[in-house]
């Protein structure tokens, strides 16, 4: 990539105005002075608009007639490269991996700024799915909270120096035969692993440990059991049709959430006459995502895990003519279940979210029972993310501590944050005698080293992945490095003594490894094909082995099962939005409502209703828990009855200006027990310590008051009668009457159908439509006074008992209604319907009455309350609480959508930037559109495929069959606002239940 | 263009450009001693303020450059100009020149390569001490000024000024009663009024707007000349018109296409030409001053007008072809995009893409209907320019 | 002329014509008292912090307000509502009482018809500062421009401009027609050489002639007869903000008749608060006396009942729909988390009114002052609880949420308050606060004196 | 222009309407009557028709409705039709609550501004001011002095104004202020 790459902007619709006091915030001067010049962008483009805003009074009149306009300027490349056209976005497939989440993505690129992530539909993993983070990861790109340059003891410092230090303290130790370890996350890059294997061969001193912040331990350790590999089997759970789950919450943060949605919902989808339906069961605590979305949940302590797994094997076990053991039974009836599983034997799946060895093995025994392996679990492609094993951690800080390690080298891990026993950790790094960290994003751990090489951000580098093994996927750099940073991997190569580039090596390894499963004629072929795609994912075969397993060792697990009083649980768990807290430092996640309790910017302790009674707890009263740690309560309905709930990943306390004090860090709960990390805690003490917490949260009203908003029917109900549960929509349709003449759409008539049976509730789409559509971040003060911006929300409901309720879940953006009722009440028609069925919205004709708003049915507009984004011509008013208006961070807006100022309606527009540029693509190319072509960013980010967008007009399309399926229905549509938005009514399968 | 060979026209303005001369140093004087002189910068140059203002003197014709011959300042201005002068300015000289050595300006000065400068230049004869102290004072320009701006006349004064006649009148009518003839008032009155509502409205609808909008360019670059005159095709240089958002200006290196070999123009010889090749060489880019500027809210597609639409340039840029300056000719208003949504006709039978609507389709293929205005299928909907 | 001989005089004290005009002149040629100055500075520092919370509303946004995306319209655009209702009175007791021939009206037409531009005003206020970007309010005006564009003549927001500018500005007409002999009177009598010219310029050049008299009477008429209606528009109008909408309890067909009558209720009362208090603090007992006090109270009963109807008929009418949002909005007022504001409404506007079926209640001036405020009070939550209670918690459960004022919101009413009484007080002190001709016209069969 | 006036005072409205009919009856030609309040009956006595102020109120309220029905449907079927909430583009039910207000405000226009240019009254108008007590408690007859300038006409109408019951007859020109 040349340097002339990325000269120049040719158009920015938004203006950099530079800001005062942010000098020392800049990055890099050089590498930014690249991308923009603050001299090429008129710098007060400001005052004209504000004379535009007091156009028709006195004072401006005068004034205006005595000044200038601002100068913009048009900048054009020195050397245009080929294949960019300004104005045009390109798209560069690559991979996000954060040492947790997985996606094979396409990154948007428009003149020269990513500014946007989209799924890749080319790759067998993610199927062009993404995650609420991935979405959400191109913002960190602009983070200012990043490591700018290389430091020595805090002091910047240039790379051959810190290079040649480096070099020499591990060469002493290497002479004086001194432990030196390398830390890292579970590396899923074959050519990483490569160059480091490099490193540690030229260093023989050094120790490799791997550290998961959420660790999957103890299922390595069973698998290694099992099948004397430490490996993590990966699952189908399309082929399966009863998923039975222990506290995994596969749909949300369990190992691969966004490849299991997209199976999930496979056999859960009703159309093209499909007839079947997986059945979902959950075992669980606090209320999941996944657990939220079972057919069945069954709520139980997270230390009854071993005893229901127990009695569960000795249920199968007994009906399949496996040896079964004496132990305690459960107090829950598991018959019916285990007669289920039996029924559905190699159509079934257990899993587990447990980190204990034990349950884990209890599992892969319970699997094995009913021949899932080979159908729904493959363990000859295992996943490659998770590889840490707890105990080498232990070790290695009890090392540390006694000032046995005299160097540690630390590569994408934050323990100082994450590790439990972080205070332990503190310690020990300060007696170790040379300390380099490889960050990308201020953090907690670089913080106490000496060295500190930061690494690129994903977007700026090269990388490849092999997320789950034979299936590889590259990762290119879509932007030059912002900040004065280097790979990680060329920090390796540098002090193994290698001068190669990192892309270069890449190059090397897959010429050697990759290219010759291709059959591909020519190496560069190959990469530039691998390059556009993104993946590589050579034939496999497709039998997966059967293992049997020897049923070795149960009775020592057996004779370990007890029933006891565990007092009151805690569980911590990773939540959809922040996860383990390695991006809590992004505004767009900490504002992502829970898609369980609806809160933003913050973690809270989940009680049930009736222990909350018991206690008289409220929510917002402060409970302490363990003396040590105060959290705000929130009373959760479905939480399990004296277990509390607690998300990991908040309370970060070196981080950016966002992170910073959100919530409570609970990782020291953590325990280290039986070898594995354990995600709960028995035997808590808890009081009441205060009250009168403010919680940001979205929807505060859990109940549908009865009305038909989310209809809802059995699967025995509907394939008994397709229309069942939605027998309204008949009604309503039968009644569908006209004073006067409806308006014709004589070309397209865009419609959006979102299929309730489908959505799963995992936000993905708010982040994707606020990355699209420039919606601010208002913070959570904003949050709290209901000031929220989202075009997409998810509404959440319970129904049935408050202890034990299902909860259904519902997608509402602005439904496009053909009669409006927000387009009659506009004074100066600023908003009004378009040709193509759009429900439009006019920016600049509002003048903010909020009489639309008042006036719509759905709530589905958002007002600008304050200037949020520094768009407003009155100076000095911007409420920016969380650094979204930095010239950086203002380097992800989407230039095609305007940023909306202070004082205005705003709302979902179907994307209509994406349509109006498809439909501009058809007529270039001379050709109609085709069904499908135009996705709004929310379906396309969707991993459930939940959102389809269409022209109604067109009877072969997608969205035509949707809105004419039997479980079709408007919301509110005895209103006759005739929305364009349709729903496909939820249908649960409670039927085989006896 | 206009090079004022004319000797009386000279020597007059010599004495004109000495009064400007003497009143701006006048004017500035106060800001010259807030700054000392013997600035320890440039205390390496060993000019000293009267050979600075020897050379100013030379450069302005107020020493002779020899009979007849006109001041340097007569073709290369320091003072704002309305009209186009091809001839370079002597802050763009000074720009170009006061990092080069003094020996390569005599060279350009008193042997120049190109044929106008030649043609222009005969008969300058300048001696190394003339050209020394002309390239001192192009350092010291380069230095200190920025290059003039156009005057602003300022209505405020004005537009205070008839309020307070207004109120004045008003006091009177009612009050003092110092004038006996009432019509006087009310003519006052009504006159002013009108004068303020006039500009409040005229102004206030201009506020935004660029019509005429002809900003002076860092290269003079003569669309008349290229376009016109050598007959260039639009597309050669805003070659992404057709197909993106933006119609392009061109890199420098489409201008190298022919300036590689083209390097003398018509009208401004070698230098305008030589800011291409120092701008390619460097590789620094060409820093144009946009002309059609829209507001942030409106999104304009050239693919979707040129491309798609058909529509020639001329028809919203004007006959760019007969402009050295290129101007802004439409106002570029809302109004004046619905004017044209509502009276064009849109490339129905030729685009396939129009076969989406239905009805239109068949009624234009029996022939019901001969066309399709673009406001017919949505032309004027919000949302196809705002969102 | 026949007197009825039951009806007990309308101006009391026998008073002839030159008494009239000096008693009615009195407070503007003497010297403000402490009084006068005590309320003039309370006010207008109110005022003040008024103007101040609006500068901070245009400035930082309406997020100022504790509206939010589920209300969009809170203390704004009930204090609008509020004060247009009170600016009801007026051109109701000028327009409709003078087309029914009630003579009582005359003393009190004035200040009555002042106050309701007043009021007027202080309403006007609200709309422009709710809206996000107040700088473009030109907008809403249908002027020609080069956008090509319009205004939405659907909207009853945009009916609203028209109507209530309407009603400001034929109201402003119509009160300062009748002023003007009242002016040439002042005109007459002010000695002071620098105010005289201004009350000169101000009567237009009124002389008394007959054939004025005779012309100002039968505009004056059919003023009255277009304003009469106007009356009934302008409230019709702004409840159609919420009539024609499809939020339940806003979407309800009595909305118009409700409204009017909820407005010259509350106009009433407000009239009464401030006669109340004038009649005393200026010395005008005799011109308004505690018959038209009770006249006023009987009018207070009649559209208070009304008021009270048109309660128990949209309950009966959400309940007989059997639709369950409407069924839901209405037992949420009553009984959801705003049932105090329901009650306070209740109690206010149905209950005390209905004290005034005793005629000594009615006559009773402290009595009357306590009730009037009840009744600016319960209206004021009559607005709240249409606007707030409907909108809080609408048709899908997930957005509902809570509002609460913020000091900001409490401190803009403040300001119109403070506004609307600065304004009063200088009123007082400049123009005549009782339509000196009318009273004169009808002192021969209404005053004391020929009487007895 | 200072006309000098015969006047006939009275201070009661009834003595005034019983003096001016005797006026009458005598046909003294009596060029106004200045009262400090509108008096019943006296346009009767002085023969004055009805006023057309009404009419030019009707005719201001035609214009009204008749522009803003043609003004609005004109936006919404020809200048820019709009969809807005499915509303068929001329949506006559719409349209009325701007055309009620609009009659309303021109006709009251009208009617105001006819009254003011009939009766030459308005901001600026020339203030002639006969006697300050007019508008507080005196009704005047004035009898137009130039019409009637022998001597002895003027001794004869101020005996028939004595006559009539005019408690005070004076000879006086009209101020202007």
């Amino acid at each position: 990539m040349e340097k002339k790459y990325w000269k120049s902007l040719e158009e920015l619709k938004i203006d950099y105005r530079p800001q005062e006091n942010q000098g020392e915030n800049l990055p890099d001067k050089n590498a930014l002075a690249e991308l923009f010049d603050d001299k090429t962008i008129s710098s007060n483009s400001s005052r004209r608009d504000f004379l535009k805003l007091f156009g028709f009074t006195v004072t401006s009149a005068a004034l205006a007639a005595s000044c200038e306009m601002p100068v913009r300027k048009a900048i054009p490349y020195v050397i245009q490269p080929e294949q960019i056209t300004p104005g045009k976005a390109q798209y560069y497939a690559s991979t996000f991996f954060d040492g947790h989440d997985y996606s094979s993505i396409l990154v948007k690129v428009r003149d020269g700024r990513p500014i946007k992530i989209e799924g890749n539909t080319l790759s067998s993993i993610t199927h062009g799915g993404t995650n609420a983070r991935t979405q959400a990861s191109i913002l960190n790109l602009y983070d200012d909270a990043r490591y700018k340059h290389p430091a020595i003891d805090g002091k910047e410092t240039s790379w051959e120096e810190i290079n040649g230090k480096i070099i020499n303290n591990l060469n002493s130790a290497k002479g004086k035969g001194e432990k030196v370890v390398l830390l890292t996350s579970g590396i899923i890059s074959p050519s990483t692993r490569w160059v480091i294997n490099d490193f540690l061969q030229a260093y023989p001193n050094i120790r490799h440990v791997v550290y998961d912040t959420i660790s999957a331990s103890g299922m390595l350790l069973a698998n290694e059991k099992s099948f004397g590999e430490k490996i993590i089997p990966s699952y189908s759970i399309d082929k399966a049709e009863l998923i039975v789950s222990f506290a995994a919450d596969f749909l949300g943060t369990w190992l691969s959430p966004v490849e299991f949605t997209k199976q999930y919902v496979k056999n859960r989808k009703l159309e093209n006459g499909q007839k079947k339906m997986s059945r979902h069961i959950q075992f669980e605590a606090g209320m999941s995502l996944t657990g939220s979305n079972a057919d069945k949940r069954i709520q139980i302590k997270p230390s009854e895990e071993k005893i229901i797994l127990g009695t569960l094997y000795n249920l199968i076990a007994a009906q399949t003519g496996n040896t079964t053991f004496n132990s305690e039974p459960c107090k829950i009836n598991l018959t019916s279940l285990a007669k289920e599983l039996i029924l559905h034997k190699g159509k079934s799946l257990v899993v587990s979210g447990s980190n204990d060895t034990e349950n884990q093995y209890l599992v892969n025994t319970i699997n094995s029972m009913l021949g899932n392996y080979g159908n729904t679990i493959h363990i000859d492609q295992p996943f490659n993310h998770k590889q840490g094993i707890d105990k080498d951690m232990e070790i290695l800080v009890k090392e540390m501590h006694e000032g046995k390690i005299s160097g540690m080298i630390m590569y994408n891990v934050n323990p100082v944050y994450d590790y439990p026993q972080s205070e332990l950790f503190i310690q020990g790094i300060k007696k170790v005698g040379f300390s380099v960290s490889m960050p990308v994003f201020t953090e907690e751990t670089a913080e106490l080293c000496n060295y500190i090489c930061p690494d690129h951000y994903f977007l700026e580098a090269w990388n490849d992945a092999e997320f789950k093994k034979g299936q590889f996927s590259l990762c290119q750099p879509a932007i030059r490095p912002i900040y004065n940073t280097r790979a990680a991997q060329e920090s390796f190569l540098r002090w193994t003594g290698k001068p190669d580039a990192y892309d270069e090596v890449i190059k090397t390894y897959w010429e050697k490894n990759m290219y010759p499963k291709s059959g591909a004629t020519g190496f560069y072929d190959f990469w530039v094909q691998s390059l556009h795609d993104g993946i590589f994912e050579p034939d496999r075969s497709s039998a997966s082995p059967q293992p049997k397993i020897e049923l070795t060792g149960l009775s020592g697990i057996f004779s370990n099962i007890q029933s006891i009083d565990t007092g009151i649980e805690i569980q911590l768990y990773e939540n959809v939005s922040v996860g383990n807290g390695k991006y809590a430092n992004n505004p767009w996640l900490q504002e992502l409502p829970d898609p369980v309790s609806k809160i933003t910017w913050d973690n809270y302790a989940a009680v049930s209703p009736k222990f909350a009674e018991e206690r008289s707890l409220e929510t917002g009263d402060l409970i302490s828990i363990n003396k040590e740690f105060k959290l705000p309560v929130l009373i959760q309905p479905g939480q399990a009855y004296n277990t509390i709930s607690i998300a990991l990943g908040y309370g970060r306390t070196t981080s950016g200006i966002v992170a910073k004090d959100v919530g409570i860090n609970v990782y020291p709960l953590v325990r280290t027990d039986n070898k594995n990390r354990q995600y709960y805690l028995t035997h808590s003490e808890v009081k009441k310590a205060g009250s009168g917490h403010q919680f940001a949260q979205t929807q505060s009203h859990f109940s549908m008051e009865g009305r038909p908003i989310i209809r809802e029917a059995s699967l025995e109900e509907y394939l008994n009668n397709p229309v069942s549960g939605n027998e309204m929509h008949e009604e309503v349709d039968k009644h569908n009457q006209t004073l006067y003449k409806e308006h014709q759409f004589p070309g397209h008539h865009w419609g959006m159908s979102v299929d309730l049976n489908s959505c799963v509730g995992c936000s993905a789409c708010l982040i994707a439509c606020s990355a699209e559509n420039n919606v601010p971040v208002v913070g959570k003060k904003e949050v709290a006074r209901n000031h929220e911006m989202h075009w997409i929300r998810i509404d959440r409901y319970y129904n049935g008992d408050v202890e034990d309720p299902a909860v259904v879940r519902q997608p509402v953006m602005c439904q496009h209604c053909d009669n409006a009722p927000c387009e009659n009440v506009c004074p100066v028609a600023a908003t009004n319907h378009s040709d193509e069925g759009i429900n439009q919205m006019a920016y600049n004709r509002c003048i903010g009455t909020r009489y639309c708003n008042n006036n719509c049915p759905y709530k589905v507009r958002r007002f600008n309350w304050f200037d949020y984004t520094m768009a407003d011509s009155i100076k000095n008013n911007t409420r920016d609480p969380e650094g979204m208006t930095l010239d950086l961070k203002r380097l992800v807006l989407n230039p095609d959508v305007t940023v909306r100022a202070k004082g205005v309606i705003e709302k979902c527009s179907f994307c209509i930037q994406r349509i109006q540029d498809k439909k501009l693509t058809a007529k270039l190319e001379n050709r109609k559109l085709q069904d499908g072509e135009i996705i709004p960013a929310c379906a396309q980010a969707c991993p459930a495929d939940a959102i389809v967008f269409g022209d109604l007009n067109d009877p072969e399309s997608k969205i035509s069959k949707h809105f004419s399926d039997s479980r079709n229905y408007h919301l509110l549509e005895e209103l006759h606002t005739l929305p364009s938005v349709g729903y496909l009514t939820k249908i649960r399968n409670t039927s085989s239940e006896s | 263009m206009i090079i004022r060979h004319n000797p009386v026209f000279h020597s007059f303005s010599r004495v004109i450009f000495f009064t400007i001369i003497s009143l701006s140093s006048t004017l500035t004087f106060a800001e010259d001693i807030s700054e000392p002189l013997g600035n320890p910068d440039h205390s390496e140059n060993h000019l000293n303020a009267f050979s600075l203002k020897k050379g100013e003197r030379l450069f302005y014709g107020l020493i002779s450059l020899g009979e007849n011959m006109p001041s340097c300042a007569s073709c290369h201005y320091t003072a704002y100009t309305d009209t186009l002068n091809w001839n370079p300015s002597a802050y763009d000289i000074a720009g170009s020149y006061s990092s080069k050595s003094i020996e390569e300006l005599r060279m350009v000065l008193m042997e120049p390569g190109g044929k106008k400068m030649t043609e222009v230049h005969a008969g300058y004869n300048l001696n190394d001490e003339q050209v020394e102290l002309i390239h001192a004072f192009f350092i010291n320009l380069n230095e200190s000024q920025a290059p003039p701006k156009k005057p602003v006349i300022n209505n405020l004064f004005i537009f205070i000024l008839l309020h307070i006649i207004i109120l004045l009148a008003v006091i009177d009518l009612f009050f003092t009663k110092k004038i006996k003839f009432k019509a006087v008032h009310l003519v006052v009155i009504l006159a002013g009024t009108i004068w303020i509502t006039k500009t409040v409205v005229v102004e206030s609808i201009a506020v935004g707007r660029q019509k005429n909008y002809a900003p002076l360019q860092p290269i003079k670059f003569s669309h008349k000349v290229h376009a016109g005159t050598n007959g260039t095709d639009c597309f050669y240089c805003h070659n992404i018109a057709e197909r993106s958002k933006t119609a392009g200006i061109p890199s420098a290196n489409v201008c190298m296409n022919c300036h590689i070999i083209v390097r003398e123009g018509t009208n401004s010889g070698k230098f305008e030409i030589n800011k291409i090749l120092t701008a390619y060489d460097n590789n620094m880019p060409i820093e144009w001053i946009k002309i059609h500027n829209l507001p942030d809210h409106v999104f304009f597609s050239h693919a979707q007008h040129v491309g798609a639409g058909k529509l020639d340039c001329a028809e919203c840029h004007g006959t760019i072809k007969e402009m050295d300056v290129v101007h802004q000719v439409n106002d570029l208003s809302m109004g004046w995009c619905l004017d044209c949504h509502r009276t064009r006709k849109v490339q129905f039978v030729e685009n396939e893409y129009y076969e989406t609507f239905k009805d239109y389709h068949a009624q234009i293929v029996s022939g019901q209907m001969d066309s399709l205005l673009v406001a017919q299928i949505g032309g004027t909907n919000c949302m196809k320019c705002h969102y | 002329m026949y007197v009825s001989p039951v009806r007990e005089p309308l101006i009391k004290g026998g008073k002839n014509y030159s008494k009239v005009t000096e008693d009615i002149t009195r407070p503007i040629l003497t010297k403000p008292g402490k009084l006068w100055f005590f309320g003039i500075t309370i006010s207008s520092i109110a005022a003040v912090i008024g103007l101040i919370a609006m500068f901070i509303t245009v400035r930082d946004g309406i997020g100022r307000w504790g509206v939010n995306r589920t209300i969009g319209w809170g203390w704004g655009i009930t204090n609008l509502v509020w004060w247009i209702g009170i600016g009801h009175a007026g051109t109701f007791i000028s327009a409709i009482l003078l087309l029914f021939r009630q003579k009582w009206r005359t003393s009190i037409n004035r200040s009555a018809e002042a106050m309701t531009i007043f009021a007027v005003m202080c309403a006007g206020v609200f709309p422009l500062l709710h809206m996000g970007r107040l700088p473009l309010a030109y907008f809403i005006f249908p002027y020609p421009n080069t956008r090509g564009l319009w205004v939405n003549f659907n909207s009853p927001l945009l009916w609203d401009v028209f109507a209530i500018s309407t009603y400001f500005l034929v109201s402003l007409l119509f009160w300062y027609t009748g002023l003007i002999p009242d002016i040439a009177t002042m005109r007459d009598k002010i000695k002071n050489k620098f105010i005289k010219p201004i009350y000169s310029f101000l009567s237009f050049g009124w002389k008394g002639s007959a054939r004025h008299w005779s012309r100002h009477e039968s505009m004056s008429l059919i003023l009255a007869g277009l304003a009469a209606p106007l009356v009934l528009s302008v409230h019709s109008i702004v409840s159609m903000d919420f009539a024609t909408s499809v939020i339940p309890g806003w979407h309800t067909t009595i909305f118009p008749p409700y409204f009017v009558s909820g407005a010259i209720f509350s106009g009433f009362a407000m009239v009464l608060t401030l006669m109340i208090v004038a009649r005393k603090a200026m010395n005008i007992e005799q011109y308004i006396t505690v018959g038209h006090i009770e006249s006023m109270n009987k009018i207070i009963i009649a559209t208070g009942s009304i008021v009270g109807i048109a309660y128990i008929t949209e309950l009966f009418m959400a309940w007989y729909s059997g639709n369950i949002y409407e069924r839901f909005a209405f037992y949420n007022r009553a009984f959801g988390p705003y049932w105090w504001a329901y009650w306070i409404m209740m109690t206010c506007n149905v209950i005390t009114p209905q004290l005034f079926w005793f005629r000594k209640l009615r006559r009773n001036v402290v009595f009357t002052f306590v009730v009037s405020i009840f009744i600016n009070i319960g209206m004021w939550f009559e607005r709240f609880v249409i606007i707030v209670t409907s909108l809080h918690r609408d048709f899908l459960p997930s957005s509902w949420s809570m509002y609460k004022p913020t000091l900001i919101e409490v401190a803009i009413f403040t300001g119109t308050l403070g506004i609307f009484f600065t304004l009063f007080f200088l009123f007082i002190r400049i123009f005549p606060v009782v339509a000196m001709a009318e009273v004169k016209g009808i002192l021969k069969t209404s005053g004391e004196k020929t009487k007895h | 222009m200072n006309t000098p006036y015969i006047s006939a005072w009275f201070d009661d409205d009834e003595k005034l309407l019983s003096g001016l009919k005797v006026f009458k009856e005598k046909g003294i030609k009596i060029a106004d009557v200045l009262t400090p309040f509108p008096v019943h009956g006296i346009d009767k006595v002085l023969g004055y028709r009805r006023s057309w102020i009404a009419r030019v109120g009707f005719i201001g309220g035609v214009l009204g409705a008749a522009s803003a029905l043609v003004f609005q449907a004109w936006v919404f079927t020809k200048s820019y039709p709009l969809n807005i909430g499915g509303k068929p583009f001329f949506a006559l039910p719409s349209f009325i609550p701007v055309t009620f207000e609009l009659t309303v405000l021109f006709a009251a226009f009208a009617m105001v501004f006819a009254f003011l240019i009939r009766s030459k009254l308005g901001p600026g108008a020339k203030t002639e001011i006969y006697d300050e007590r007019i508008t507080d408690d005196r009704f005047v007859v004035l009898v137009d002095i130039n019409e009637n300038h022998s001597e002895e006409n003027i001794k004869k109408i101020s005996a028939q104004m004595a006559e009539a019951g005019a408690m005070d007859i004076k000879i006086k020109l009209t101020e202007n202020k």
